[in-house]
This record gives structure tokens, C-alpha cells and sequence, in this order.
């Protein structure tokens, strides 16, 4: 078990709550059972069965640096998603383009 | 950078034939630290620099009897490293010692300054308020201009195609003559004008006998404010001064860009001239 | 196409002659001619003093200053401070006193604070910020390369 | 309280020896990115956007690329259309197609400075020349420069495609509102209801720059067998090579990187812009092409840190109790999304312990270059905000600004207001250090006549970051130890490295010869930023040197023909627990690797996770000229908690420069834009960093509360100092004009029309 704290572009789905206490000993089946708790949460987390780039997991005090394998050690272990922004180069979540196109491209470099 | 070619002049007909040669496509090369700067960034497309460093009488410092010749290509050290000099004008001290940082100085000079004729130079302003003139050479034989009325427009001046500013000389100052030159800068040092006002006066006892106050950096040239007029024949009181500021404010014209707005720029133009005139007044009494 | 010109002058010590496009710098000529690159380019305008060198006694931004000038001058750059073998003071009281970082500045520093204790051996701290304010350091806030150049006056 | 953990605890820790690169950094042999040459090099040159906003109707080489002497002439067309994907960069993350579009504009410049062609020639001045033989066809647009602007109905739209976000919803239509996000904890109306004073303020700064002084440059081959070989100047080698395999569309392994010296970055060098241009122009001309940017389009180009709008309510009781907060901050990310504004959310309340608390964020898209790190990104803008609001709620309510800060100090356990709960941190001791400072306890002297003196006090927040780190120790037969990281070194962080290194084999710091290798030489290793280097890299020395210990404790056995377990380690020394006739040193056992199964070599790869928070309290003086509106800072205290110092001279030289910055940015620089969006003071003589002459001494108190995420209590020093500087002095200019600035910079312009005004 865990107490994930809901990022709060979820919250709304979440009925207004801000934490919820969720199942599951690694941070991938923690994702995998707030899936079913609120729907959508695990697209906003994962992007190809991976945490997103641009977001971080704090597990406990601290970014995970183990990712989805990081033990859930004890009920009280608190799980925050937050934008991952330590040097600017980068950015908040949900970034994309509306229309993805190619550039102009004569020719391609490598080819 | 067009490509231009380095012409080492040895004399000033040398100089003179140089520029001549390549009219407006050429100029001469003192400290080149506006120069150089400028043409790299496309400014002017030369086809020459002119280097007159070489000449001997681009570096005259001469101390006369009544005359203070200072060649166009003399930098700033050597104002402020020579003590006689040092002693009689202040004032170019003054704006020697902060154009630029030392390395600079160690090139540039009040010819170079002047020729620049930038609105915000710190070098016209004290050759103005010490009654210097512009000694011209160009194909024609020499000319003299008064400082006041050499420079024309931002980055313009009487220089005409084939001219060459040789030197300035200014009286050497009587007793009761004082000057002082301030600018305000953000940074205390390598950094432009948003203001800056020189200042001299001739003083007997304690009235005015005549005054000059020339403005940097609110008009289009370096500006001789007719404050000094007003001056003439006045006490030398904290009110007369006051009324000094007001009427160089008068004069100014200045424009709001990223250095500074035009009400900053008057208000300073008002603050300087009242410290400048007490400074001058200090040291006039000082030469006595 | 503008021919090059010949030029001939003391560098650190040794005389040295070669050709030059007249419109190159002397930052440029010492760095691409003549193989000198510890004088740095930062600003190429005269600000902040990173290509500082000493000609004909001296400092001068070599940025602002036309290799071909340098004919019949002596110059000396930063690879021309140490002798064999042996650091000059100041560059041992930079090393000492921590007063460098990225050291991109450093080479400019030094040669302007030996040209400063060359001509006043004992300068006070606000001499010695008057003097150096023509070099930019963005890594030490200064305090550190002050310190230094006190430490070098002090030892000297 | 000075905490005094390191003295007496370590032999090469806490000492001040000389960096191992110093000595070819005081004789100019360095080599920086701008020294490289190679065979057969031609010169680049790059020609950009004279407009904020346009649209390229058409780009003309053909006068340029017919020119004697030039041998390649690119645009975006020769450039392969880059994948639409945010890829994580350690610190942070970047998206291709935003990458590659910065570089090499394609159907639209975005930002003054926008490149749009690029030139290889025989030398320097051929390459400028070509460029501008380069016809470029326009249609102008109408830029957006502002944060408030940009978000108005009606703005110009710099990004066509751009999908925005507002809490976690899509929005309609186009936009230049990439994101906004909120945190919140509490309940903030019920928290200003129990406050018996609540202060709020909105605050406009201006977008600054990391002014470091080497400019970027960037060298590149493209051989037969399109492998790709980069030497630049860079934060982090493997952080270079991602952008530039991404914006080249190849694998990662096809790029080699090979970081030179570098003359200071500050987060600006963590993007790439010219690497991927020269390879280009490599690949074209067949040769090897070098690009040096000009100072002006560093200025232009590159990523300084954004300009905001922000509005902060803080509200307390008369008790000095804080019972509520919100903040709204909004930045502006340049023309891509992407600003600080995620760390600012982090930072803004971090230093206290506020029970109800509310921030949104927003990342805003103007005709600005993009934004970069730049040393604890979008925390300086946050703590002017703060700070300023709790300086005059201490002013309101009579209490000390020092006390009220320790009143309501963050300290372990406490939830920050994004979230996560702070681990062991030292905000309290940093105050209480601060307030026992011989700069506090000296009370101001009065000023000269016509002079006005103030005194403020500010701290800062900042979290610090660990990431992923390879060293790896090879003994030689000497005693000697050759280090080899992949952590560029900007501010003797080589010198650190060594001392943790040398601490742990128990040998002289001299012995330690470090070496920063490109991506071929060493495993993956994230940038130098987020304070990370001495701690996460730190972190692996110290692991790696272990390994050494472990493998020699095996060698000694080996010699000794008994178990590992019964030989120690202590004090440099390997000796037999049951005969202390068996004694080697680490000398001594070096020399007989040979005839014990040959070299050792130690290793180490961390990504460590308990980097801990910093805090730093600084004091300011000020004395200021009400007729000219100049601010001279007359004194300076910089106090920081530290965890250990690893090398102290260099940890106050982190100190003092970040303050150096803080200055600067507090009293003069900015952007300064004209009404068409162009930057009109895009040099050093008018962005105005500080001189030395314009500076005081920098005094500097380490505070040590040792970070138990690391083996010797690291925490990172180098961005926190830049945190408090503009707030302090912000302080200390109320304090001398009884006037509040809530605009950056306080130039003396401001500070004349805000005296006009009051007059």
C-alpha cells in the first residue's frame, strides 16, 4: 500500500481527492491499481509502459531513480507525480503538437 | 567584414592621400576601439583603415605657454599619467580615466572620442567647456573648427572626405579657472552615459566671470548649453546653480531608449550640472 | 581580394615574423595565425577583457586591435608569464587562493594584474577593482581574484 | 551556529588544495571549445532572423554558395525532419522537433536571432560574408514578448501547432498557453480567514541571461562511415550527444562527443544550438567545420532565463504565525514550451512550513528565444516574490525578519507545498547562522550626506538533484590513481571529485590525477546542473574508490596467502588483523599489482536519490543616491548551508559568484526589447553585468548539516546562492527608501520615477 498523491489535472476524475491509499509493492502495480481507481491516471503517468518524460515519481522524500521496479516499503510511503523540472530544459507535463507533419524535408541526412 | 586594407601613414599628407584616395569607403585608425568594433558589425563598409598612429603629429602633447595641443591619436593614459597635464586639466582627467576600462584607454583617445561623435561621448564635452579647437588637415591644406561645432548628427562631423582630425588645443588655463566633467552610468565603470555634463568656470573672487556647461547624451550631438551664458557675471551660489541646471535642462533634447527615459536623462542633465559647476568652482579656487 | 601583410614584432620575448590579412585582428592573428590560443575571445567588442594582452607595455583588448598594428611592437600574452618551469606569482596566488573557475576569464586577469603590480607594486582594493574592471569574470563574484592579486602584492 | 562536523572528521576533506587543471588554466594551455583545430577545418557562419515573428517565404543561397572559397551552404531543408517526441535529458526533457526547429528555423522564425542558413568556408570572414550574401524573404509578423500579452485573447500565436494545456484539459483553439498546473494543499480560504494580516503583491521581471563569458562553439566531422565526432563546449557531453543524435535523426552510438574546457555555463550550455549545424555542414562540405557564435547572438539565441508576471498572498497572525498561501506564477518559456516555472512551483513557499497552500503555474510561448537553465531556475524569481511579501509582513507586524523566518521554518518532515515531505534540511541553521553574523549583529552605519543606507535580508530554496554518474579509478603500479568522470568540469568540481576519491584510499589529493572523458571513455553521466556534480558524482568517486579498497584488501590477502576477511583497511593502510607484521600501504601495494593478478581498476555508476534540499540566508547593504537613483551594495553575507564542503575555497567561490549574479540581475540587467521584439542591449557594455569595481567583498558562512544521502554529507552548493540576491537587495532598498519594487531590474531609472512619484 501507498498514499498516492493525486496530481491535480486528476483530480477532478478523482472526485476532488487528494490522496488516496493504494495497493501494490512496486510503483508499476501501484500505476497499474489507481488505473482502477481513476481512470486515465496511468495515461497521464506512463508513456510506452514507462514513467512520462518530464514527469518525476517521488517515492517517498525524493525522486525515484528506480523507476516503476521502486519497492513500496511500507503503507505510509507517499507517492507524489510531479513536473520533472530541475534545470529548465524541460518541462511540465502533456506537451504535444496538435498537428504532427513533417518539416520540409529534401533529403534526409543519413540517407 | 568586407575585407579592407591596413594603411600605415606616416605623415599626415601620407594620411590625408590615403583617405583621399578612398573617400567615404576609408577611415583613419587611432585606438580603434570604436573602429574596429563597428566595422565587424557592419556599419561601414570600408576598403581602408588609415592608421595614424604613426604620425608624429597626431601625438603632440604639449604643454605651451598659452596653448595645449593634444594630438588626435594620443590616448587616454597619457592624460592622466602626465602630472603637469594632469594638474592644469582636471577635467580631461575626468573623462579620461572612464572611457572604457584600462585597456581602452591604453588605445583610445579624445580624437578618436571626438571623431566618433556619438551623442553620449564623455571626451567633447570637457574639450568643449576648455575652449577647444579641431585642427583639420585635408587635401585642401588645414582648417580649424571650434569643438562645439563639430560634430553634426549622431556618428556625423565636419570631417569631409580625405579629412583628418590632427589635433586639439585649448588655452592653457588661467588662475581662476576650474572644470569637471560627470557622467551617470549604471555600472561605475565600462558603461555609456545616460547623462553627463562638463562644466568650467572662470572665477574672480566669488562672481562668475564667464562659464561653459556642455551636455552628453540628451540631443543628438554634444550639446554647449547656454546655461554658462546665464552664469556670467553671478555669484557662485548653490541658487545660481541651481538656476544653471535648470536652464541646461532647457537645452537638452534627450529620447527614451534602453539606456535611459527622457525625464530620467533631464532630471540627471539638472543634478550633474549642479555637481559639475561645484566641482569646477572647487578647483577653480584651488588654482588661485 | 586584399593581400596580406607582412608583419614583424616581438612575441613573448621571442621575434617573430609573418603574413596577415590586414583586416584580422590581433585576437584572431594570435589565435589562428599564430597558434597562441590561451588569449580568449568573449565578447570581440572591447567588454569584457578576455583577450587582454600587453603591447608595448600596455594592456589592450587584442580584440580591438589589428594584428597587422603590431609591427615593430612587443607583445606579451599569457603564454609568455610563466618561465620555464615556473609560474609567475600571481599565477601561483591565483591557483592558491581558488581564483578562478571556469577559467575562460583567467588568462585576461592575469596579464592585466601583472601589468597593474608591474607599474604599482602595493595597490589598494579599490585600485586594484578600478584596474580589473575591464575584465569580466561571471564564475567568482571577484572577491577571490582580488584576494589574489593582494596576496601576489603582498609576497611580491 | 556554525556547525563544525568536517573539522578533525576527514584528511582530504575540508582542505583547500590546488585544482589539478589549474595549472593549464593559468598559463593558457587549456584547451576550450574555440582552441580546437583539425585538419583541413573550415570556418562556419550563421545567419539569423533579423525579425521577433516572420514568416519565410523564401531563403535564396545561391550568390553565397557560388562564392570562391565557400563549401557548403544549408538551411532546415537539409536538416531530416526530427521526431515529434519529449525525450528525457536527466535534467529535464526535450522535444525533437522543438530542438530541431531552434536551430534551423523552418517555415517561421519565432525569435530575433531565429538561425535560418548556415555557411562552411575557408576562413572566418569568407564564411560572414557569404551569410550575408544569403537573400531571405520575409513577411513580418507581429511579435508577443510578454508573459500577460501572450495569454490575452487576440495575441499573436507563436506556435501554430502548439496544443495547450490548462489542468490537465486540452484547449480549444489556438493558443500560447502551453501548460497550467496547480498544487494545492489545504484549504487557503479558511487559512486567509484565520490571518490577521494578509499581503499580496504582483511582480514583473524581466528575462536575464547567464552572461557566461565563452561564447558557444561547437566543432564537427561527418566521416565516409557516418560516424559523427562533436568537440564543444558543453554541461554534459551525453546530454549534447542525445540533442544532436535526435535533431540528426541517427542512433545515439553514431555520435561521439568530446567535451573541451568550459568557460562557464550556468544551465545556458545544456542545449545544444550549433553542434547539430556544424555536423550538417560537415556532412555537406566533406570537412571538418568549426561554428564560434557571436557575443551578440549568444545574447539573441540562446537560453537565458524567462521573464514572469507573478502574484503572491501570504497571511498571518499577529503572532507571526503564516496561516495561508498562493502564488501565480507565470513565465514565459521563449518560443518553445519548457520554462522554469515547474521549479519555481517547487521553490516558492519551500523555505517555510505553511499549512494551507495553493500555486499555479504557467508556461507561456512568446517570440523569445527559448529559455534555458539558469542556476536554480525560477527559484530566484520566486523568492523575490516571497521574500519581498514576508519582508513586509515583518515590517507590519514588528518582528524581526530573521526570527519570523525561523518562527516558520521548514525543517524534516515538513510537506512543501508541492507535495513531498523535506528530508534532514538546515534552513533553521542557515537563519541562526545568519543572525549571529558579525554582518548582522554590526548595525548600519550611517550614510554620507545626500546618501540614503538599507539593510535586507532574504533566503532561498533550492532542491538539488542527484542523477546518473560513472567514475571509474585505475591504481598504478606508483600509488597513483588515474580518475576518469564524465562530468564536465566548470568550477573545479575535477579538484572535489579527486578529494572524495583520495579520502577514501587514504592518499593525497595530489595522487589523484582526475580526467573528464568524452562519451567513448566513460559510461553515461548526466549534465553538470541542478547542483548535482560533487554530490552524485562525488557520490560514485567515493563508491568507486571503494571497489579499489575492496579488490586491494584481495590483493593483500593474496599476498599474505589468507582469507579477504582477515585483512583491514584503515587509514590508508592494508594490514593483517591477525599479524601486524603485515602492514602495506596503499604505495606499497600498488607496486606489486603485477604479480597479483595485474591491474586494478574500481567502478562505480549511481543514480543516487537523496540529493536534499539547500537553503541560503543573505544579508545586504545598500546605500543609494536619490538624486541619480544608483544603488552601490556596500556589504554582502552570504550564508549557506552546505551539507560537508568538500573543498571550501571553491564552495564560497560558488557563494560568492552566484551572489556576484543575483546583483547584477537585481540592480540592471534585462532583456531590453523594442517594440518590434527585438533585444536592443545585446552586449556586455549594455546588458551591464557587475564589474569588479561595482562589487563588495563577498563574505561567506558554511554552514554544515550534513546530508545523510551521502557517504560524506554533500549537498549541492552552487545554485541556491543565486536565489536570494534580488529579494535582498529588494529588502534593502525599502529599507533605505521606505519604497517596495516589485519590477526587476531596480535600475536607477525605477528608482527615480518610484522617488518622483512618492515626491
Amino acid at each position: 500500500m501507498a498514499r498516492v498523491f493525486i496530481p491535480q489535472p486528476l483530480r477532478k476524475r478523482a472526485g476532488g481527492r487528494i490522496e488516496v491509499q493504494i495497493p501494490g509493492k512496486n510503483l508499476r502495480e501501484v500505476i497499474e491499481n489507481l488505473e482502477k481507481e481513476i481512470p486515465g491516471a496511468a495515461e497521464y503517468i506512463l508513456k510506452d509502459g514507462e514513467l512520462k518524460p518530464g514527469l518525476a515519481a517521488i517515492v517517498g522524500e525524493q525522486a525515484t531513480r528506480q523507476g516503476l521496479l521502486h519497492k513500496i516499503e511500507d503503507d505510509e510511503t507517499e507517492i507524489h507525480f510531479l513536473p520533472a523540472i530541475a534545470g529548465g530544459q524541460s518541462s511540465a507535463l502533456g506537451y504535444a503538437v496538435r498537428r504532427p507533419r513533417r518539416l520540409h524535408c529534401v533529403r534526409n541526412v543519413s540517407g | 567584414m568586407h575585407p579592407f586594407e591596413y594603411v600605415r601613414a606616416k605623415s599626415v599628407d601620407e594620411a590625408v592621400a590615403a583617405l583621399a584616395k578612398h573617400g567615404e569607403r576609408a577611415r583613419p585608425l587611432a585606438g580603434g576601439t570604436d573602429v574596429l568594433v563597428m566595422a565587424r558589425a557592419g556599419r561601414w563598409e570600408l576598403d581602408a583603415l588609415v592608421d595614424i598612429k604613426h604620425i608624429p603629429e597626431t601625438n603632440i602633447v604639449e604643454l605651451g605657454a598659452s596653448e595645449f595641443r593634444l594630438g588626435a591619436a594620443v590616448p587616454c593614459y597619457r592624460i592622466y599619467e602626465d602630472d603637469e597635464i594632469s594638474a592644469k586639466f582636471p577635467c580631461l582627467v575626468d573623462t579620461a580615466s572612464i572611457i572604457g576600462g584600462i585597456q581602452i584607454q591604453s588605445r583610445a583617445g579624445l580624437g578618436g572620442n571626438l571623431c566618433n561623435a556619438s551623442p553620449s561621448a564623455d571626451g567633447i564635452g570637457p574639450l568643449i567647456v576648455h575652449h577647444a579647437t579641431c585642427v583639420i588637415a585635408g587635401p585642401n591644406g588645414t582648417r580649424e573648427v571650434a569643438v562645439e561645432d563639430f560634430c553634426t548628427g549622431p556618428g556625423r562631423s565636419v570631417i569631409g572626405n580625405g579629412e583628418l582630425l590632427v589635433e586639439m588645443k585649448m588655452p592653457i588655463p588661467r588662475k581662476g579657472f576650474g572644470a569637471a566633467y560627470e557622467r551617470f552610468t549604471p555600472r561605475n565603470e565600462m558603461d555609456i552615459a545616460i547623462a553627463g555634463v562638463a562644466s568650467s568656470v572662470q572665477l574672480n573672487g566669488n562672481i562668475i566671470e564667464s562659464a561653459r556647461i556642455a551636455l552628453a547624451s540628451v540631443g543628438p550631438t554634444p550639446i554647449l548649453s547656454s546655461a554658462g551664458d546665464q552664469l556670467a557675471g553671478k555669484e557662485a551660489t548653490a541658487e545660481n546653480f541651481s538656476a544653471a541646471a535648470q536652464a541646461a535642462i532647457a537645452d537638452t533634447s534627450p529620447i527614451s531608449d534602453m539606456r535611459g527615459t527622457v525625464e530620467q536623462r533631464k532630471h540627471l542633465v539638472g543634478v550633474l550640472t549642479r555637481r559639475t559647476l561645484e566641482r569646477a568652482v572647487e578647483r577653480a579656487r584651488e588654482n588661485n | 581580394m586584399v593581400e596580406k601583410v607582412r608583419v614583424r614584432a616581438t612575441l613573448n620575448g621571442e621575434p617573430v615574423d609573418f603574413l596577415v590579412a590586414p583586416y584580422t585582428s590581433l585576437l584572431d592573428t594570435l589565435r589562428d595565425e599564430l597558434g597562441l590560443t590561451g588569449t580568449k575571445e568573449g565578447c570581440n567588442d572591447g567588454n569584457c577583457g578576455a583577450c587582454t594582452v600587453n603591447m608595448d607595455g600596455r594592456i589592450v583588448d587584442s580584440c580591438c586591435v589589428l594584428g597587422a598594428e603590431i609591427d615593430g611592437s612587443t607583445v606579451e600574452t599569457i603564454e609568455g608569464m610563466a618561465e620555464p618551469g615556473k609560474l609567475h606569482l600571481l599565477q601561483q596566488t591565483f591557483l592558491e587562493e581558488a581564483a578562478l573557475q571556469c577559467g575562460i576569464c583567467t588568462p585576461g586577469f592575469l596579464v592585466s594584474a601583472k601589468a597593474l603590480l608591474e607599474k604599482e607594486p602595493h595597490p589598494s582594493e579599490t585600485r586594484i577593482r578600478f584596474w580589473l574592471s575591464g575584465n569580466l569574470c561571471r564564475c567568482t563574484g571577484y572577491d577571490k581574484i582580488v584576494k589574489a592579486v593582494q596576496k601576489a602584492a603582498e609576497s611580491a | 551556529m556554525v556547525t563544525d562536523t568536517t573539522k578533525g572528521k576527514y584528511n582530504v576533506i575540508g582542505t583547500r588544495p590546488i585544482r589539478h587543471d589549474g595549472y593549464d588554466k593559468v598559463t593558457g594551455r587549456a584547451i576550450y571549445g574555440a582552441d580546437i583545430t583539425l585538419p583541413g577545418l573550415l570556418q562556419g557562419a550563421i545567419l539569423r532572423s533579423p525579425h521577433a515573428h516572420a514568416r519565410i517565404k523564401s531563403i535564396d543561397t545561391s550568390a553565397a554558395a557560388a562564392m570562391p572559397g565557400v563549401h557548403a551552404v544549408i538551411t532546415h531543408t537539409d536538416f531530416p525532419a526530427a521526431e515529434d517526441t519529449l525525450v528525457d535529458l536527466g535534467e529535464g526533457a526535450v522535444n525533437f522537433r522543438y530542438a530541431s526547429n531552434n536551430v534551423m528555423a523552418g517555415d517561421k522564425v519565432l525569435y530575433r536571432g531565429h538561425p535560418v542558413a548556415a555557411v562552411a568556408a575557408v576562413d572566418k570572414n569568407t564564411a560572414l560574408e557569404a551569410a550575408s550574401l544569403i537573400k531571405v524573404e520575409y513577411e513580418v509578423l507581429k511579435p508577443v514578448t510578454k508573459v500577460m500579452d501572450a495569454m490575452k485573447p487576440g495575441a499573436p500565436i507563436v506556435l501554430e501547432d502548439l496544443e495547450g494545456q490548462d489542468l490537465g484539459e486540452k484547449i480549444d483553439g489556438q493558443t500560447n498557453q502551453a501548460n497550467h498546473f496547480r498544487h494545492e494543499f489545504g484549504d487557503v480560504d479558511k487559512g486567509f480567514a484565520q490571518a490577521d494580516l494578509v499581503i499580496e503583491h504582483e511582480y514583473d521581471t524581466a528575462m536575464v541571461h547567464q552572461g557566461y563569458i565563452e561564447p558557444h562553439n561547437a566543432t564537427a566531422t561527418w566521416d565516409e562511415d557516418d560516424r559523427i565526432t562533436v568537440w564543444t563546449s558543453t554541461q554534459g557531453a551525453f546530454a549534447a550527444r542525445r540533442q544532436i543524435a535526435g535533431v540528426l535523426r541517427v542512433p545515439d552510438s553514431q555520435v561521439k562527443v568530446i567535451p573541451l574546457e568550459i568557460g562557464g555555463g550556468f544551465g545556458g550550455k545544456i542545449p545544444t544550438y550549433l553542434e547539430p549545424v556544424a555536423a550538417i555542414l560537415a556532412r555537406k562540405s566533406g570537412r571538418p567545420v568549426k561554428l564560434l557564435m557571436e557575443r551578440t547572438s549568444v545574447f539573441e539565441s540562446t537560453g537565458p532565463t524567462p521573464g514572469s508576471w507573478m502574484h503572491v498572498k501570504v497571511g498571518v497572525k499577529n503572532d507571526g504565525t503564516i496561516t495561508a498561501a498562493t502564488a501565480d506564477l507565470r513565465f514565459d518559456a521563449g518560443a518553445y514550451p519548457g520554462s522554469p516555472v515547474g521549479a519555481a512551483a517547487m521553490c516558492v513557499f519551500s523555505a517555510y512550513d505553511i499549512p494551507n497552500t495553493r500555486i499555479d503555474g504557467y508556461d507561456i510561448v512568446v517570440n523569445k528565444p527559448k529559455t534555458a537553465a539558469y542556476r536554480a531556475p525560477g527559484a530566484t524569481h520566486a523568492a523575490f516574490a516571497m521574500e519581498t511579501v514576508v519582508d513586509e509582513i515583518c515590517e507590519k507586524i514588528g518582528m524581526d525578519p530573521l526570527e519570523f523566518r525561523i518562527q516558520n521554518a521548514a525543517k524534516e518532515g515538513t510537506r512543501r507545498a508541492d507535495g513531498p515531505i523535506h528530508p534532514k534540511i538546515g534552513a533553521i541553521e542557515t537563519h541562526q547562522a545568519a543572525m549571529q553574523s558579525d554582518h548582522w549583529k554590526t548595525p548600519l552605519e550611517n550614510a554620507p550626506d545626500g546618501k540614503l543606507r538599507g539593510r535586507g535580508v532574504a533566503t532561498g530554496y533550492w532542491f538539488n538533484i542527484g542523477l546518473k554518474s560513472v567514475v571509474t579509478i585505475a591504481v598504478n603500479e606508483d600509488g597513483t590513481v588515474a580518475l576518469t568522470e564524465g562530468s564536465t568540469d566548470i568550477g573545479g568540481s575535477r579538484a572535489s571529485i579527486a578529494m572524495m576519491a583520495a579520502e577514501v584510499l587514504g592518499i593525497p589529493v595530489e595522487d589523484v590525477r582526475p580526467h573528464v572523458a568524452d562519451t567513448e571513455g566513460i559510461g553515461y553521466t548526466d549534465v553538470t546542473g541542478g547542483s548535482r556534480t560533487t554530490y552524485a558524482t562525488g557520490y560514485a568517486a567515493h563508491d568507486a574508490a571503494q571497489d579499489v579498497v575492496t579488490q586491494l584488501l584481495e590483493r593483500a590477502a593474496k599476498l599474505w596467502d589468507v582469507e579477504p576477511d582477515e585483512v583491514e583497511f584503515s587509514n590508508g593502510s592494508y594490514q593483517s588483523k591477525s599479524d601486524p607484521e603485515l602492514r602495506l600501504s596503499h604505495k606499497e601495494l600498488s607496486s606489486k599489482l603485477g604479480s597479483t593478478g595485474g591491474p586494478v581498476v574500481g567502478t562505480a555508476s549511481v543514480d543516487p536519490e537523496g540529493a536534499g534540499g539547500a537553503y541560503s540566508t543573505q544579508i545586504a547593504d545598500v546605500e543609494i543616491d536619490p538624486e541619480t537613483g544608483k544603488t552601490d551594495v556596500i556589504r554582502f553575507t552570504v550564508v549557506q548551508d552546505v551539507g560537508t564542503a568538500i573543498h571550501p575555497a571553491y564552495v564560497e567561490g560558488q557563494m560568492q559568484g552566484a551572489a556576484a549574479q543575483g546583483i547584477g540581475w537585481a540592480l540592471n540587467e534585462e532583456y531590453f526589447f523594442n517594440d518590434d521584439g527585438q533585444m536592443v542591449n545585446s552586449s556586455f557594455l549594455d546588458y551591464r553585468m557587475p564589474t569588479s569595481y561595482d562589487l563588495p567583498e563577498i563574505e561567506t558562512i558554511i554552514v554544515e548539516v550534513p546530508n545523510p544521502g551521502h557517504p560524506f554529507g554533500v549537498r549541492g552548493v552552487g545554485e541556491v546562492p543565486i536565489v536570494p540576491p534580488v529579494a535582498a537587495i529588494a529588502n534593502a532598498i525599502h529599507d533605505a527608501l521606505g519604497i517596495r519594487f516589485r519590477e526587476t531590474p531596480i535600475n536607477p531609472g525605477r528608482i527615480r520615477a518610484a522617488l518622483e512619484a512618492k515626491e
